[in-house]
């Protein structure tokens, strides 16, 4: 284990653990949602196994009464409902953590400092077992001294639209776990990190999913197919939830390469339309990439990372396929590819990428990871409703060229059916017209007019957050999911010396971001993967290789203590 | 409305002389002049190869895409935009080789397009490899043993998977070619029409004249809406039964889906509402 | 040989208690047992899914390769050691849905190899989505509006493409599906074995009881040999007849290979001659 | 057009150019052989068309006494078989060109220069039009002053497998060629050419496409599985015309990713396998890629390059899949690529790429292009039986571990069959056994033993070749197929202080490349593609910018004289 000392992330970190099947994902609705309604800070996330039942996950929940949006190390609060819990979350345990355990269902365990909460015992007392983690849920609500009617009106409209039976039970199952945890005596250190949590206003409360799939309907979207792939799958089952109330086809594809077709029939028609994949189901679309590249017909591509090579681990988190997205396709063509870090950057710029996207006639990603599409955390509400759409389809005359040659390389693009003109489009190389051409003057000429979009791509590129004082001399270098996680960090650092730069779009790269790194005497590339992509990739665009880098590639996220104790070793030796 | 509007002029075709393709290419004119669909709502799709370069030489949209890849596209222009009229076509070895998942799959979604496919039981465009319908004992550069694989029977596979509409048809006929086009068009579904073509430079067994021994027209008695009796026809492979083999009236896929259930029209004339989309935004 | 052979002991199994997929676990212990294979004669291929992890728990050779991409490398196998008894088996999501090319091309192929296919309409391990054999109407997170695409019927298409044995059991009947694997294992030649297998967690409407209430056993008069009759059988689905549907003797895809013709020894034993090598260079 | 004055390649450069189906093949195929036969060094290459009939091709046979591996603009002799043959060639036509032309098959032309050659005349007075190539035969070996014995008795063993009647029919039509040829006045300059031609000993004569073949039988290579693609499948057509006489299973997959799957199996079961595609096809495969780096499977995948995006030019040459090559597959694994630039390089890298996969374990890709697979030259042969293999399976005991972990990261590969060990690889993370694992220990210990035979493999780089004064200050940089184009370019410049640099392994690269780098003050990149890949990718691994690029991306390859005028005006600035 690395070093932690020193950094001691705010508010109070509870951690659920226990088999796939066991409801974790319920009680980290319920509380997430409760503290987020009780005005709360919160933030969540999940490891899990890639399995059904069984096994060991665990959810973390942080809450306080600033805003908290990164994975920490730190368990103040242990659930734990399986055997496997202890052993699972062993080096995340201190003297400091207050385990609490169902010890009817994870055994004996020799060690008088866990607290046993009856969940079971109490849940079939109630009426039925499957209310266990309602249990927990009041046990937890009463330790975070969230009022019991606020506890209650809460768990009333969560069931709402279930059966008055389960209702009553679950209301009945909150209220026991409620008494039980009041009787709690907290640790001190626990009793003081939850004296400082406060009420808020109305928050928004989003996870890296729904903040890509509204995103993506601000972008105007109304066509996505895929195939389903952890991590990535959520995008698509969120806009099918969302196709009742917004103008969308969801289409499930046979397979990836199905998916990405489609999509760019789809977008021919005219549609703004999308894929969601993962790192496997990607590759099978690489193909696809590049006839979007060559026909110049728009299309969104997300992809959510996870590790690999191969299946790997298919429910995990990982940054490594940044130069696969980068280098995707056979032949040469634009593309662009944002790597949001915040939920509100994911609403964002997957707007601007089906705006990009038709602006320019490229494929533009959207590249994220398990950790950012699995994440919640409440932030202050943004208005949405400045994001507006421009949209470039013209109507065609009988004289319409879909290649047409002019000097920016984009042609004005038409779609079937508005306008008198035909709109061919061609996978072969081909003239203005559309039509295949093998004559090497228009070859080049087609490879020049495509290749210049670039130009003015470049000049929309998102410029990179830097986070710290004008004149530090450390910059640690971050890209996508990562950035919550090493400003917390940086922030635990306290040192002025040392700023933070992050990209939200990766390609092409912003000029600003030469200039920071052209500024700075020490450079750290923190990387979710196991060779430094982006490190490369700032060298290729930059001729400045950033000398230091903190990498991991064991499937989880980066932690705030981990990012801490790799910064304070490199910076000050310990 | 006439045949020539469709129509490029003096163009370079880039078939040989004698290809069965330019008789399809005939054929499909002749059927969109007759049934009078405005230019401007037909789209071709196509994937590549020989066959697939049909499109090039007619004035209509058309989404040129990538070898084995002409379904996908095709079910997603449909599905943005119902008023079109979709006419996917291309080989025997992209439809039935490369693009096999898709041509499954399409059948099971039935969007309603039209499904041509060159047949010409080998791989033109790369000189002469054995395809999916390839005969058993074909000879080729990389058969050279000949060929070991079963040969695809589309027809039956179709069948199996209650494709909405099967016909089979024949480049010796031109005017059963039409009149089995214009059925396949006008068919509200997924219409399969698998042509028999000759391919003069590199299928020397399966020629103009052997497709004509080997064929015969299914008669008038034949019942195509009987998906077993159906089946036994399309099995017959000593000599290929001509004509709509099999039929049914399965909804299609545009038709079942969301978006239009309550509003017809296309999808791409809608926008979404930002301030539905702000409320979602603090919903939970 | 006694089925203890292939258990790992007491290992983790990654399935949720009460699923079918157990049961196809013991089954293909009890078969391997009483066919006597040698352990090291035996490879499993398998593609991703719940079903595919099923070799994870045998004390056999495995490759676990790709979602949908078992057939492949099963022929590989195969074909380079056709001594070995290979085993390819998934999901339904994954040979018929992602793997629905190499399902129809394989089966084509006929290597001798078996294909057990878990049918549970389901994918299992994304959590619930629609497969290509989910009945129509199933909700899903992704179906909202319940499934519209026309479910894939394994046993026609396999039939429609003359496969060279096609069956169907149910986890419901270890006997039948002990008896099943081992006609299928014994066949020469592929063998699908699609076998109905509830999915507790994410499939209510198949459910155990379901799938007995909607199955039965083709009687003894029953005869696989015909190809219509076999059609006809596996359009059945109100009750899924289970048994062996279909079964020819086509011969092997390895059998045919020049490789083999004169010489019968795995690939894997021979070198090429490196003077014939020289001589090849400098021929012309 | 680029200035090409200075640069006079030498011997002779026959150029024949019709349509397609119109024989050129047979003509380029008789004479080219011919020549080889007769002991000329003889270079030939082709530009075609996507189609079967019609259209316009050429061909170019260089024939000259010492060894030509070129394509030169020049042409000598132009051999119009079709009306578009001359606009075609028009730009590669000087007055010093001499023209033969069937008028009769390409109509009048207001041209006095051109000769007329009666073929079609001829060849129907012979008896079968089908012969007029033979006839053109007849004309160009009377002109190149090759005996009659010769020709007839060559002309003779070619058609020997055929029947008498043919036979017969080509010999008179030869002999009636070469009484017209032996008829025509050349002009000085060519006669002068053609005086210096003199006989060699026995050459070897090959293209790309048979060096690979050739190379993949002499590493071992038992099984292919491919999918047709222009303009790869010549490799997976030779070896299944081969198969009769080596033991290779040719398997002819329904698409690209059953094809490297399979592939995959074969080799798992212990058989040295290998695909042949091309960009769009090598798309398709790439999830394929990621599954070999995963389970740690030997395969060698040949990428014959064509221009892209998507279906692009099929038939013409590019270098544009380079970077998709270097970045295919997600996660992160090692990978071995070799761009042979000449025949024998070809054969080598082939034959080393089958034993480097199974001594690392991981893909090898042999990256190649239309031109160098489809360009035939002689030279002088060399012993290959001094090329042996290396075998690695091992016997397997009970206690075999597939993914054994240990320094080196290469854990002893069994096969299925072979001891009495059980196999398992696996597509997800694994233990050692193979077996899937979620530990995140294990998944480090994995990702770093997959890594790090990146270190071995280091050590075993092909060097770059270099050609030219040590102390040169310039270097002409290239990679693949373009190195003899280049060399001969350079020889014309006749400059001292010009060397070249060509690399036959792109990635990983030799030290050496860095130290030739660091030495010189001008570097100039000559690549067959519109952005500079290779030239980035130097920039990667040396951290060198070469300052400057020659590019062309219009489907051909260059030429002799555009790669000297360029480096002409490069250098000397005109
Ligand atoms: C992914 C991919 N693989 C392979 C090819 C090469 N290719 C082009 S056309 C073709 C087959 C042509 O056969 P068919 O579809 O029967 O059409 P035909 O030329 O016979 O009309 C192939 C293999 C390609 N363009 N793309
Ligand atoms: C290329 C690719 N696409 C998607 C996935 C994600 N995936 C894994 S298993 C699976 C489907 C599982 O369904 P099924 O094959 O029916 O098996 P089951 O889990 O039901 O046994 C999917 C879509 C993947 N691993 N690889
Ligand atoms: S190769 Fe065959 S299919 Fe293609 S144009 Fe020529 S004859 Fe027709
Ligand atoms: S998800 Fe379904 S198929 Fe998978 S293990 Fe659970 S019950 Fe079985
Ligand atoms: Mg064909
Ligand atoms: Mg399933």
């Amino acid at each position: 284990m690395t070093k932690k000392g020193g950094c001691d992330p705010k508010g109070v970190s509870i951690v659920l653990c226990g088999a796939a099947g066991q409801g974790i994902q319920t009680v980290e609705s319920l509380l997430a949602l409760l503290a987020y309604h009780t005005g709360f800070f919160v933030f969540s996330t999940k490891e899990y196994m890639s399995r059904v039942r069984g096994g060991v996950n665990s959810t973390e929940i942080r809450i306080a009464s600033s805003p908290v949006k990164a994975y920490i190390d730190r368990i103040d609060i242990l659930v734990a409902l399986s055997p496997e819990s202890i052993l699972h979350t062993y080096h995340r345990v201190s003297k400091n953590t207050m385990i609490l355990a169902d010890t009817e269902a994870i055994g004996k365990i020799k060690d008088d400092s866990i607290v046993d909460i009856p969940l079971q015992k109490v849940a079939k007392t109630v009426g039925s077992p499957v209310v266990a983690n309602t249990v927990a849920v009041g046990i937890l609500s009463a330790m975070l001294k969230i009022p019991l009617d606020t506890v209650l009106s809460f768990v009333h409209s969560f069931f709402s639209k279930k059966k008055q039976t389960v209702v009553d039970l679950n209301i009945s199952a909150v209220t026991k776990g409620y008494t039980i945890g009041k009787k709690l005596s907290l640790p001190p250190n626990i009793i003081e990190k939850l004296s400082s949590i406060g009420n808020q206003k109305k928050l928004m409360l989003l996870n890296g999913t729904r903040a890509i799939s509204i995103g993506a309907l601000t972008g105007g979207c109304s066509f996505i197919s895929s195939y389903p792939m952890s991590p990535s799958t959520g995008v698509l089952t969120t806009l099918s939830q969302l196709s009742h109330r917004f103008d969308i086809i969801t289409e499930q594809a046979e397979d990836e390469i199905a998916a990405i077709n489609m999509a760019l029939g789809a977008s021919y028609a005219g549609a703004r339309s999308m894929v969601t994949t993962s790192g496997g189901g990607f590759a099978l679309m690489i193909e696809g990439v590049s006839l979007a590249g060559m026909l110049e017909q728009p299309v969104v591509i997300h992809v959510a990372q996870r590790p690999g090579p191969a299946t790997g681990l298919p429910t995990r988190t990982e940054q490594a396929d940044l130069e696969l997205v980068l280098y995707a396709g056979h032949g040469e063509f634009p593309r662009v590819i944002y790597t949001p870090g915040t939920v509100l950057e994911g609403i964002q710029l997957t707007h601007k990428a089906f705006n990009m996207a038709d602006a320019y006639q490229i494929p533009v990603f959207v590249l994220t990871d398990q950790y950012f599409v699995d994440s919640y955390y409440s932030s202050e509400p943004v208005d949405i409703t400045t994001l507006s759409n421009e949209y470039y389809v013209e109507t065609t005359t009988k004289r319409y060229n879909r290649y047409a040659l002019n000097k920016s390389g984009i042609s004005p693009r038409g779609i079937p059916g508005q306008g008198t003109g035909l709109v061919a489009v061609d996978s072969d190389e081909h003239d203005e017209t559309g039509r295949i051409t093998e004559d090497v003057h228009m070859r080049s000429q087609m490879v020049e007019k495509r290749l210049k979009k670039l130009k003015e791509i470049k000049k929309e590129a998102v410029p990179p957050t830097f986070i710290g004082k004008k004149n530090c001399s450390t910059l640690v270098i971050c890209w996508g999911s990562t950035i919550h996680i090493v400003n917390e960090a940086v922030e635990c650092l306290d040192d002025d010396t040392v700023g933070i730069l992050h990209c939200s779009q990766v390609y092409p790269l912003h000029p600003d971001v030469k200039k920071y790194l052209s500024k700075i005497s020490l450079g750290i590339c923190v990387e979710n993967n196991a060779t430094g992509q982006f490190q490369r990739l700032l060298f290729r665009e930059t001729g400045i290789m950033v000398e230091h880098k903190i990498l991991q590639y064991n499937g989880l996220p980066f932690s705030v203590e981990t990012i801490y104790s790799q910064l304070h070793q490199l910076l000050r030796g310990g | 409305m006439t045949k020539s509007l469709f129509d490029r002029g003096k163009i370079d075709i880039a078939w040989c002389p004698g290809c069965g393709n330019y008789a399809i290419l005939e054929a499909v004119k002749s059927v969109l002049a007759d049934l009078a669909i405005p230019q401007k709502h037909i789209v071709f799709v196509s994937g590549i190869g020989q066959a697939a370069k049909l499109p090039q030489y007619l004035k209509v949209h058309y989404f040129n895409g990538l070898h084995g890849r002409a379904l996908p596209p095709a079910t997603g222009i449909k599905s943005v935009n119902p008023k079109l009229t979709v006419i996917a076509e291309s080989g025997d070895g992209d439809m039935y080789g490369e693009g096999g998942n898709h041509f499954i799959h399409c059948i099971r979604r039935n969007p309603d397009i039209t499904n041509i496919v060159h047949n010409n039981m080998v791989y033109g465009l790369t000189k002469g490899q054995a395809s999916p319908t390839s005969s058993l004992g074909f000879h080729t550069p990389i058969q050279v043993n000949g060929v070991i694989l079963e040969p695809f029977n589309p027809l039956a596979i179709a069948v199996a998977l209650d494709a909405s509409f099967v016909a089979r048809t024949f480049t010796g006929d031109p005017t059963h070619m039409q009149k089995i086009l214009k059925l396949a068009i006008q068919h509200k579904g997924y219409a399969l029409v698998d042509i028999l073509q000759p391919c003069v430079s590199f299928n020397k067994i399966n020629t103009l004249h052997w497709f004509k021994e080997h064929t015969y027209y299914v008669d008038s008695s034949y019942n195509p809406r009987n998906r077993s009796s159906a089946f036994s026809k399309a099995l017959e492979m000593d000599h290929f039964p001509l004509g709509v083999i099999f039929q049914n009236n399965r909804p299609t896929f545009e038709e079942q889906l969301l978006v239009y259930k309550k509003n017809k029209n296309s999808l791409i004339t809608r926008q979404h509402d930002i301030k539905k989309l702000q409320e979602l935004l603090l919903e939970n």
